[in-house]
């Protein structure tokens, strides 16, 4: 029963907000403000029930585990105290004390971060791109396999340089430095393509996910949503048809507004 | 008073940063220990920082309704919305789970049971995953009306892309299976092309940036430890 | 410039172009399995009974359609091979539920036990400590799952008191920034190897590091999910978008094309107008 | 396909164990006396040590041999340890899997030795030694669970467990083979006690260019305060000044938006300060320019900076302040508000500066079919595509950040992206340098592929391995 209720539900709120394609419309801003709401108290639930609760509130004041002996750790007063300071961001007059756990919090950051960046994002990308660390696997080969492999790593190694040069800005893109450049932003382009390419795909996924639960994940609402969707469908081809004959030609779109 | 507004917060970035800094190079025990103490430490404190964007949307819309802006109504639509998965958190609501004490009975999802489970469900997790879904429709728009080969660069760019688009659906891939697996002619099949754009230019693109990011990602914390970037701190003094 | 008509048209052509095969489902085009799939299908494959990994659902609902289907056919393949599964999400506090969600799912369908066979720790704040963290320690980072139960008894993370050196492989289905983290702060130094699926609008970023061997498999989109599917040889919810997803690409190619062909012609249009050469 | 193989090797004995398991626990199980023929024939490995694992907290021990010559299949190494040096040799009391031969090769993990070609004849297994007390915790804690257990039944439950303590400076290790659930052990008998360290020296190479680009990146901010650094323009910055000299012409408005990111973010910084520079042109140009805002603070920001514009340029009275305004702090919402405002206004130019999430294929779309000239610049990858198709100039990551220390002249600013290319030039030299080693190494190897070049090629290639992650 539950999920009966539930799935019709769901999918009059997922038709509310996709009405939004047709424009800024009442069931849109109502679903969008429902979802604001509940998602807020959801991160409120989270918070305090999987953090604040267990790790501050449980280790310092509370013993929360029936079978377990308990030792208060003040310790963990410290960043209790310092996160109810970073609350002092809702009281303008006193704001100024949230900085002391921002700092405490991006300080640890700024150093932390250093180490496992320099090795994984740095280092690590820049082995890999020695032809002879990626010719390993092929040292020995038959020719039919050496040789592609190796044209490859020659090419990842000259596309990673031309983008580096092209990112480089105390000189002027000009002579071999502006060549090697431009083969550089080729390079780019062909990977914001990629990019490209792959995020539309993205996209249609995710309203393909939306679209298999009103025709398939929907069963205990029965099949109406197919057949309702497929006649809203037919009707907002006859109108588009209808409209083109009323419109003017000449008229632009307002679209997405 | 100006000590405690600018320059402690300075300092304390200052001492935590360097130390962390320092015990990325040191194994022994004692400093581990420490170092592993204070990942729990910012851990809390996030968790607080995180109150902050709820009150602020909050406020927000509660000074909407009193003040009776347009379209106040939609507030109200968001205030009963939270007010109701507040109260769907409360335990009594819930039936435990067979077998099982919940040893802390004002928090979980309770393993998928209860009211709190079911608006997670039925209402968040529809809406949140709608709301990006539109996309698909403004992609197919744009791409008739504006993903046009303006320039060599986009030219290069949207070859690239109907390349990755064709490659990696079946359909795409289905058009070229007649060619043969192996040799010269197989490398011209689609799912072939497309993986060795992914995994040779593509990647080098990609790297070209990473390099970037992790230079930009170190010399933003060196200047963060070493006082010289405050701007996290907020405007103002 | 297009009117508000062919706007209209073209919503409904892709809104036919998704629902009609899903309601019609055919099969005629295979998927093949990638290279890139592979590699985090034969590591699964090739782990032990016994063995655990980790699985980090760094997704919340605006991915679902992408990422859910594949966390269920890795969490099946897992099962299946009696793996211990550790659950856990960094990226946002909704993809805690759908975490929850899918590990009692399968694993009640597989007939594991939660806390012995699997766990679902929550969210935490603070991606790199609470990685960092994990690596020497888990149950002093968290206290109690997402469940709320105290972690502190529970089997599972008796035999896993740490990632580092305990575990076999960490897969982390993202869908924002969170590969690159978990490689750096997690695999990197807790020195096990790590498997990536993310959504598509991520997958192209990825391969700087899937070269690199930094990691050794990458799922990406819906696509990934159904070659998973096949290859746990459970069709679900991925494979059987893929037709749809295979036609509105078709349709998207051909806008492409159709929109450039208009703009060429109008800009040559243009050019005989003004006098002006190609 | 070294996986595939020992994978298949280790299928079988899984199941030999646990048919013994139902008899004996492990524990107490003494190696089994006969042992198969294939344990026997194997040639024992040589140069077995045992020392202290490096570069560690001090609890683990590593324990290093040279390969056996012999290759069959179905055998993997393992331990057995034993408390006291005289036995018995027991399994070890925690989950351990035996390793394959192909398996731990010295060579691949420089987290704990230096690189060298040698070290691909040698394996190693680090047994870590907190594991035994865990075990042993483990241990007592079920034994304890069933001794309350009968308590409470009423039966009799014998004698109430302890906890087992285990000696590290008594633990004693045997390497062996191991197949089918059998096993042979070799000599000698191995012992070392874990030692911390206060330094882990695998992380030399990091600390050093860690230390190389902080001293360098504090030098050049300190020298940018006192003299000014070359940065070549960026060509994006020459397309903004055109946009703006069109819009004057139409006299049409500007947009100008500073994308999602809060204040805090690299990218919308880099965002404000080039309104300022678009803000003086505009005022010097006397046409009109309008900043929808997403963010509250980035408003106040925003307004700061345009009104400080307008002042340089000697036009305070231009300046209105509700040409920067705030819209809302939802990403659909605001989108929709923007497009709706340029299909009205029809701007001549529109900028988007900053951070974007997915509402940049609608910005730039709409934009495009007002007809205006669209110049962006953002770092985020994933939306940089959507905006090179549908905008006349785009600024490419870092570009952006480029474009806004020439702009604003700012020490930090301008020291970091000179610091940066510095570190870029160093990159692009190792990987030059890398380029010549590899070459000559690949023609080296066609000839002898173990041992390329000798002495130099072992240094060429541990050159490269100076930029491998230490793990």
């Amino acid at each position: 029963m539950a999920a009966f209720i539930g799935t019709w539900i769901a999918a009059g709120l997922t038709l509310m907000i996709l009405s939004f394609l047709y424009k800024d419309n009442p069931f849109f801003r109502f679903a969008e403000h429902l979802y604001v709401g509940v998602a807020n108290a959801y991160i409120v639930w989270l918070v305090w029930a999987t953090i604040v609760l267990p790790d501050f509130i449980g280790r310092v004041f509370v013993n929360l585990d029936p079978n377990g002996a308990f030792t208060p750790d003040y310790w963990f007063l410290i960043p209790g105290i310092l996160g109810l300071i970073m609350l002092t961001r809702m009281v303008p007059a006193i704001e100024w004390m949230s900085r002391w756990a921002l700092a405490f919090v991006v300080g640890w950051g700024a150093g932390f971060v250093i180490g496992p960046v320099l090795n994984s994002y740095l280092l690590a990308q820049v082995y890999a791109s020695f032809p002879w660390v990626n010719m390993q696997p092929y040292l020995g080969a038959p020719a039919a396999e050496y040789v592609p492999a190796l044209i490859n790593a020659i090419i990842l190694f000259i596309c990673v340089v031309t983008v580096l040069v092209y990112f480089f800005f105390s000189y002027e893109h000009k002579g071999v430095i502006g060549g090697t450049a431009k083969i550089g932003i080729w390079v780019l382009m062909v990977a914001f393509g990629a990019s490209f390419g792959s995020t539309v795909m993205a996209r249609i996924s995710l309203f393909i996910g939306r679209a298999r639960f009103l025709v398939q994940d929907a069963e205990p609402a029965g099949h109406a949503f197919s057949i309702l969707l497929t006649l809203g469908l037919l009707i907002a081809i006859i109108a588009a048809v209808i409209a083109r004959r009323s419109l003017p030609p000449a008229e632009e779109s307002d679209s997405a507004e | 008073m100006t000590f405690l507004r600018r320059q402690l917060p300075v300092v304390i970035a200052f001492v935590l940063g360097l130390f962390t800094l320092v015990i990325f190079y040191i194994p022994a025990a004692p400093m581990q220990g420490i170092g592993d103490r204070l990942k729990i430490f910012v851990t809390i404190i996030g968790a607080f920082a995180m109150l902050l964007g709820i009150n602020s949307i909050l406020g927000q819309h509660i000074t909407k309704i009193r003040k009776k802006r347009p379209g106040y109504g939609y507030s109200w639509v968001l205030i009963l919305g939270f007010i109701a998965m507040m109260v769907a958190w409360i335990p009594w609501w819930s039936v435990p789970p067979e077998g099982t004490t919940v040893y802390y009975p004002w928090g979980g999802l309770e393993n998928n049971q209860g009211v709190f489970y079911w608006m997670f469900f039925w209402i968040l997790v529809p809406m949140q995953a709608t709301m990006f879904s539109i996309l698909a429709f403004y992609i197919a728009s744009a791409a008739y009306r504006s993903f046009r080969a303006k320039t060599m660069e986009a030219t290069v760019l949207l070859i690239a892309a109907v390349i990755v688009m064709l490659g990696r659906v079946p359909l795409g891939t289905s058009m070229t299976s007649w060619l043969p697996d192996t040799g010269f002619w197989g490398s011209l099949r689609m799912e072939e092309m497309t993986s060795w754009l992914l995994n040779i230019p593509n990647a080098a693109g990609f790297r070209g940036i990473v390099l970037g990011v992790a230079l930009g990602i170190i010399a933003t914390s060196v200047r963060i430890i070493f006082g010289v970037e405050k701007t996290y701190m907020g405007g103002g003094d | 410039m297009v009117r508000s008509w062919e706007r209209y048209l073209l919503y409904a052509l892709i809104a036919f172009a998704v629902f009609l095969p899903l309601i019609f489902p055919f099969d005629v085009w295979p998927n093949l399995p990638t290279r890139e799939v592979l590699g985090v299908f034969n590591t699964i494959d090739n782990l032990q009974p016994g063995d655990t990994i980790v699985v980090a659902v760094d997704f919340d609902p605006s991915s679902e359609p992408e990422l859910y289907p594949m966390l269920l056919a890795v969490l099946r393949h897992a099962f299946s091979k009696d793996i211990y599964v550790i659950g856990i999400n960094l990226f946002g506090p909704a993809g805690t539920g759908l975490g929850v969600k899918a590990l009692t799912d399968v694993g009640g369908e597989m007939g594991k036990t939660d806390g012995s066979d699997y766990v679902m720790l929550g969210f935490k704040p603070n991606l790199p400590a609470v990685i960092s963290q994990l690596n020497s320690d888990i149950k002093e980072m968290y206290r109690s799952d997402a469940n709320g139960r105290p972690t502190a008894d529970m089997p599972i993370l008796q035999r896993t008191p740490k990632l580092q050196g305990n575990i076999k492989y960490m897969v982390d289905l993202a869908a924002g920034e969170t590969v690159r983290p978990w490689v750096a702060y997690g695999s990197a130094p807790g020195g096990y190897p790590m498997g990536a699926g993310c959504t598509a609008v991520s997958f192209a970023d990825y391969f700087s590091f899937y070269q690199s061997g930094q990691i050794n498999g990458l799922m990406g989109g819906l696509k990934a999910a159904a070659e998973y599917e096949e290859l746990v040889g459970e069709k679900g919810a991925a494979s059987a978008g893929m037709n749809s997803q295979s036609i509105v690409h078709a349709l998207l190619v051909l806008f492409i094309i159709i929109g450039n062909v208009v703009f060429f012609r109008s800009l040559s249009l243009k050019h005989v107008g003004t006098g002006g050469g190609a | 396909m070294a996986l595939i193989a020992a994978a298949l090797a280790l299928a079988s004995p899984v199941f030999a164990q646990q048919a013994d398991e139902i008899a004996v626990s492990p524990l107490d199980r003494e190696p089994p006396p006969i042992t198969p023929s294939v344990l026997l024939g194997f040639e024992p490995p040589t140069e077995i040590e045992a020392r202290d694992l490096p570069n560690d907290d001090g609890t683990s021990i590593l324990i290093t041999w040279r390969r056996s010559s012999s290759t069959p299949e179905d055998v993997r190494y393992t331990v057995y340890f034993s408390e006291g040096a005289s036995g018995p040799y027991k399994p070890l009391p925690f989950d351990f899997r035996p390793i394959g031969l192909g398996e731990n090769i010295m060579a691949n993990s420089l987290q704990y030795f230096r690189y060298s070609r040698s070290h691909r004849d040698y394996q190693y297994i680090i047994i870590d030694f907190t594991a035994f007390d865990t075990a042993a915790e483990a241990e007592y804690k079920r034994e304890l669970k069933e001794y309350t257990k009968q308590q409470e039944e009423g039966n009799s439950p014998g004698p109430e467990p302890v906890l087992h303590i285990y000696g590290w400076d008594q633990l004693h290790f045997k390497l062996g083979v191991t197949s089918n659930g059998a096993v042979r052990l070799f000599d000698p008998t191995l012992h070392a006690e874990p030692v911390t360290q206060w330094f882990d020296w695998s992380k030399f190479n990091n600390l050093f260019m860690a230390a190389a680009f902080l001293v360098v990146i504090l030098f050049f901010i300190e020298t940018a305060r006192r003299r000014r650094f070359y940065i070549r323009r960026i060509a994006g910055l020459d397309a903004v000044d055109e946009a703006i000299g069109r819009a004057t012409e139409m006299g049409r408005p500007i947009f100008y938006l500073c994308g999602l990111d809060p204040m805090t973010t690299v990218s919308t910084i880099a965002a404000t300060n080039l309104l300022g520079h678009v803000a003086r042109h505009v005022a010097n140009y006397e046409s009109q320019i309008k900043v929808p805002c997403f963010d509250p603070i980035v408003m106040s920001v925003c307004q700061e900076t345009v009104r400080e514009a307008y002042y340089e340029a000697g036009r305070p009275d231009a300046y209105n302040s509700d040409n920067v305004f705030f819209i809302t702090n939802d990403q659909f919402s605001y989108v929709a508000a923007v497009n709706g405002m340029m299909v009205r206004e029809r701007p001549a130019a529109n900028f988007f500066f900053g951070f974007y999430y997915a509402e940049s294929l609608l910005l730039g779309e709409v934009g495009q079919s007002t007809g205006a000239i669209q110049i962006a610049g953002t770092d985020s990858n994933v939306q940089i595509p959507f905006f090179i198709t549908s905008c006349d100039y785009v600024l490419i990551g870092e570009e952006l950040y480029a474009a806004s220390a020439y702009i604003s002249r700012e020490p930090k600013l301008l020291g970091s992206v000179k610091a940066s290319d510095m570190a870029k030039a160093v990159i692009i030299a190792a990987l030059l340098l890398g380029l010549i080693f590899s070459v000559a190494l690949l023609i080296a190897a066609l000839g002898d592929s173990g041992n390329a070049l000798g002495w130099l090629g072992e240094k060429m290639e541990y050159f490269m391995q100076l930029f491998n992650e230490h793990t």
